[in-house]
């Protein structure tokens, strides 16, 4: 398997003329951790836009294998799975089906291991609820399963944790564990450190941007 | 992957079959408004229904399109969109389609019924449906560009069709033109050719302008 | 008995499966003699001839399409205040019936109205609010069928209903309010009915045979409703299983 | 507390103030589309114009009732409308009134002016503006009646309006029938009567339906 | 100040012919902090909501002073402050007019604590913000500073500490200690157990209904 990176490089951001984060740099490799952390408001869920694409830098560039993202003629995403605050779920849609429709944006899904995701994550018996009939927990759960359905090697994740129980927690670290022996990259944003004993952990410690 | 998309998308239409007939009902509704206002002067409306037909999808494709990508929005959907490494034109494309397959084309069905109805000459309904046919996917396309545009924005529910009903416009001018044509005898090829050159221009842009109106909006 | 007890659903549900069985045999013999009666034995009228024979399905239905409107609304507002579970269940199972007397009156005066009036349609005010009854009828099965929790549907259709109340008197006032093509009230004025007696009994009698199909058709639905609602409970399961 | 209220309500609106332009900018849009489609035969026109004006007011409450709760709902202020300790009936009250206000009214305001431009006499106009007065408050009352029924459900633009619009019926019979009696000179104040005697029922009712239909429509 | 009793009695909640929980009972008196735990979809968002009236219970009461709620004409809220999963905040406001807006809707409130509360909370910066310019966590830091606004008794919280960092958790914890001293009852659902080194906290531990 080709090695990855994924580089941030000087960036900075402002908006509405505030700055939000300046010269921010680090890079990620094969099998690393990112822990992204900082106060409310410091930028994380800004920097991790900006990391797939969605939110543009005012400077610095975010690499992928050394050239610039914007160079990638859109197709950097092959490598990248990106799941963020809000869960991304049709509330037309049954859980299952939820998982369907978006595993058909990653070219890289097995729709085949849905059920097995869900099964991880504990809320197979959910499989046919309207996203609208299940707990906020469990709907956090949902857009978590999308990692095991997907195949890619980034995995970028804005606040995984929230609403998750203990047992879910532990079955997130775990998964997290895995996707590093296999080489793969995670990179989150956590205000609670789930990986206080893993190794190859990165920090990004952001400050206040002001 | 790709008969995935068409399979989620449909099956949001098709989920509750009521659905399908929900553009009709409306249909009939507005219809049976304008009599109650105009009065039920018969040959008044029967000058003005052809009129009355475009008007009433005009409004379809407006309610329709209004705050189209509003939930997608608020669940985070767009997002999905924006990072996905599929082809996200073929599902804008999709969602284009499906749209006004449930809604403008229900109604189309029962243009010959309506016109039957209201007695229309056949040659004036066929024109009719046509335009109505070439029409309302441009119309559709419009309105949801429109609410792609004004993704962001307080919820204002007037603005986006204040935005677009002036790109509406030269579809109506053409439709209006190639039925008063065929109504006076008068050809109505050529407004017709208009019409779908109008389409094809429009419908294969569109989910490119869309995807990249997304971005914008979303890059806040 | 107390009504609680006749407004169990378990009650109803075990107490109706020969009652409705019959009830159909019953409904269709009186339909046959109906109908017997209205194209054969009535005398044929001075101005419209044969064609005016087709009141005795027109007019029924019409009636029964604003009768099952009250009687949804009236069960609804039960259900609602009183939390009386049949009601819901017999509110929301009006408006497919409903909505199938409303079909019945607008087609019959469609096909009525081209002989008397020349032309199958007319924007009167009668005929197009007769039509939105049928549009307020879908709307209350569209919008049950539309939510997934049917406790909270039927709640949230009996609140549409009870205040869809308002376009009955329109519906029946219209033809005095407004000058249209419409017949007049000729059989529910007060005083003396201006139809003549031996129209009017087998208008009557078909009136009656109208209402007894509601029951039959309703007390039918109703325990389909209840089986859809209760298959899981403890009692359908035992009572099935007999 | 009750001004605070107020003041915020407004401010919704006062905000950006071409919102108060954007109405009867639609309002202008829709009039002038109706003469593009249905052609532009003067007489025609003059007979329908004020059918016109009443169907574009119809338009605009069935677009800005559309979803008027959605918003509210999915950030979770009806919660809050529902646990509070103050009079939330007054707040439903102020919401329908300003909504009203910011749609509805700016188009009354122009009805003389568009009256002049359609050359409608004067006493034909000043009773389509009071038709237009007591009866759009009512609309929009339904309109918003209608969001909060469909509060909870599937993004579904057409199904509101199929809801409300036979509500609307009676409004628009005393209406119309209010306009056709001037306009052929028989007394329209019964008609007027009843339409009041309508707002008078449904506007201090609808606060205290407002909220109940919420309470049903989120204890899901 | 009269003393305030809230308690759940023996409550039953379906949903869609789901049981959800059965025979819940706790009762919660002056001073008292409840935290409910439990898995992810036991049922905590229901029963806090059903404690403040919004959703129906199948089979049980709650009380306040002894008296069931449904009796209470509508006022037993002048007593409770809740705040749900959802911010309730309103993307048009901006920060403090979100502020004074949610105040209207609370007798108790003192407008002129708003300013304080929002200091409280370290999001004065950000009063003139519109709320959708906000971070995720602020925007949680600003539906809380509504329990510095309002004078309430009883606060109702659901999952209060989502998406907050760990100064904002030690400030929201003093809080509710501060409110306890003052003899004020907190009810909050959490996975995160703030109330490790506090008195009088009753447990509510709710299993899973299936
Ligand atoms: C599509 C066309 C028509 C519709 C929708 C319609 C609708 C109705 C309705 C709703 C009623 C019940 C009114 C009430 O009880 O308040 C009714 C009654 C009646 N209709 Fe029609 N009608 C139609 C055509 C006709 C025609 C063509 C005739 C005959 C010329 C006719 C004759 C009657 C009569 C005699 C009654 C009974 C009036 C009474 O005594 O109350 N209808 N119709
Ligand atoms: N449109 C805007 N105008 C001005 N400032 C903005 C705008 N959008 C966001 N910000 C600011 O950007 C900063 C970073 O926001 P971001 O959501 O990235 O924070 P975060 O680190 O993810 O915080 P949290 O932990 O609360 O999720 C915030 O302080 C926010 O106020
Ligand atoms: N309409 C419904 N139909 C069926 N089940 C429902 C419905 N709504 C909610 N539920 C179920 O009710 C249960 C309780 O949900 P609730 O939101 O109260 O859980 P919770 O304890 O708050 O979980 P979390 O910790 O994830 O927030 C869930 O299992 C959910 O699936
Ligand atoms: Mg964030
Ligand atoms: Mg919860």
């Amino acid at each position: 398997m080709k090695s990855t990176e994924i580089s941030v490089n000087s960036a900075t951001c402002y908006k509405n003329n505030n700055l939000i984060f300046s010269d921010v740099s680090i890079s990620y490799n094969d099998g690393d951790i990112g822990i992204i952390m900082g106060p409310n408001g410091c930028g994380k869920t800004t920097l991790i836009r900006s990391i797939c694409g969605i939110q543009a830098l005012d400077e610095g560039q975010i690499l992928l294998d050394k050239i610039d993202i914007k160079n990638h003629n859109n197709n950097y995403m092959d490598k990248i799975i990106y799941i963020g605050h809000k869960n991304s779920l049709n509330n037309d849609f049954s859980v299952y089906e939820n998982l369907e429709y978006l595993s058909a944006f990653d070219s890289s899904s097995k729709i085949n291991k849905i059920n097995e995701a869900m099964k991880y994550f504990d809320i197979y018996k959910y499989r046919n609820y309207m996203v609208s009939e299940i707990s906020e927990g469990n709907k956090k759960k949902v857009s978590l399963a999308r990692l095991l359905i997907s195949q890619k090697k980034v995995w970028i994740l804005d606040e995984p944790l929230s609403y998750l129980d203990d047992t879910a927690v532990n079955i997130f670290t775990n998964l997290v564990l895995n996707h590093q022996k296999k080489g793969g990259i995670t990179i989150a944003s956590t205000h609670y450190d789930f990986s206080k004993n893993i190794n190859n952990v990165k920090y990004l410690n952001m400050d206040p941007g002001r | 992957m790709i008969n995935m998309l068409v399979k989620k998308e449909l099956a949001l239409y098709f989920r509750n079959l009521n659905n399908i007939f929900l553009p009709l009902v409306f249909f009939f509704l507005i219809i049976s408004i304008f009599p109650l206002v105009l009065g039920p002067e018969k040959n008044l409306f029967d000058k003005i229904i052809p009129g009355i037909i475009w008007i009433t999808a005009i409004l379809t494709t407006i309610l329709t399109s209004n705050n189209f990508f509003k939930d997608d929005f608020n669940n985070g959907i767009i997002e999905i969109y924006l990072t996905s490494d599929m082809s996200v034109e073929l599902v804008l494309f999709l969602k284009i389609i499906s749209c006004w397959f449930f809604t403008c084309f229900p109604i189309l069905i029962f243009i010959p019924l309506v016109s039957l109805l209201f007695s229309i000459p056949f040659q004036n309904s066929m024109v009719i449906l046509l335009t109505l046919f070439i029409g309302t996917p441009v119309l559709i396309s419009i309105g949801i560009f429109g609410s792609a545009l004004t993704l962001g924005l307080a919820k204002n529910n007037i603005l986006t069709p204040v935005i677009i009903i002036p790109f509406y416009i030269p579809v109506l001018i053409f439709s209006a033109s190639a039925i008063e044509a065929v109504s006076t005898g008068l050809p109505f090829e050529m407004q017709i050719y208009i019409l779908a050159a109008l389409l094809i221009l429009v419908l294969p842009i569109m989910p490119y302008l869309l995807k990249y109106t997304l971005g914008l909006s979303i890059n806040n | 008995m107390n009504i609680s007890k006749i407004a169990n659903l378990k009650f109803f549900y075990t107490n109706t499966r020969k009652i409705s069985y019959y009830m159909s045999f019953f409904v269709m013999i009186l339909f046959i003699i109906g109908i017997y009666w209205g194209l054969f034995i009535a005398p044929e009228d001075y101005l419209q001839g044969d064609s005016y024979r087709i009141m005795y399905m027109h007019v029924p239905a019409a009636w029964l399409s604003l009768q099952t409107y009250m009687v949804m609304a009236i069960t609804g507002f039960i259900a609602l205040v009183w939390k009386i579970k049949i009601m819901e269940i017999i509110s929301i199972q009006c408006a497919p019936i409903g909505a199938l007397f409303t079909i019945i009156a607008l087609v019959t005066g469609m096909v009525w109205g081209k002989p008397t009036w020349g032309t199958y349609w007319v924007w009167d005010a009668r005929l197009t609010s007769e039509l939105i009854l049928l549009f307020l009828y879908i709307g209350v099965m569209v919008l049950y069928a539309s939510i997934n929790d049917k406790r909270q549907a039927v709640k949230i259709t009996s609140l549409l209903a009870i205040i869809g109340l308002i376009n009955i008197p329109i519906i029946h006032y219209s033809v005095e309010w407004w000058n249209t093509l419409h017949q007049g009230p000729t059989v529910t004025k007060f005083d003396k009915p201006s139809a003549h007696t031996t129209m009017l009994y087998p208008l009557l009698y078909m009136f009656i045979v109208f209402n007894i199909y509601f029951i039959t058709v309703i007390i039918k639905r109703v325990r389909l409703g209840i089986y859809a609602r209760e298959k899981n409970s403890k009692w359908m399961e035992e009572y099935t299983d007999d």
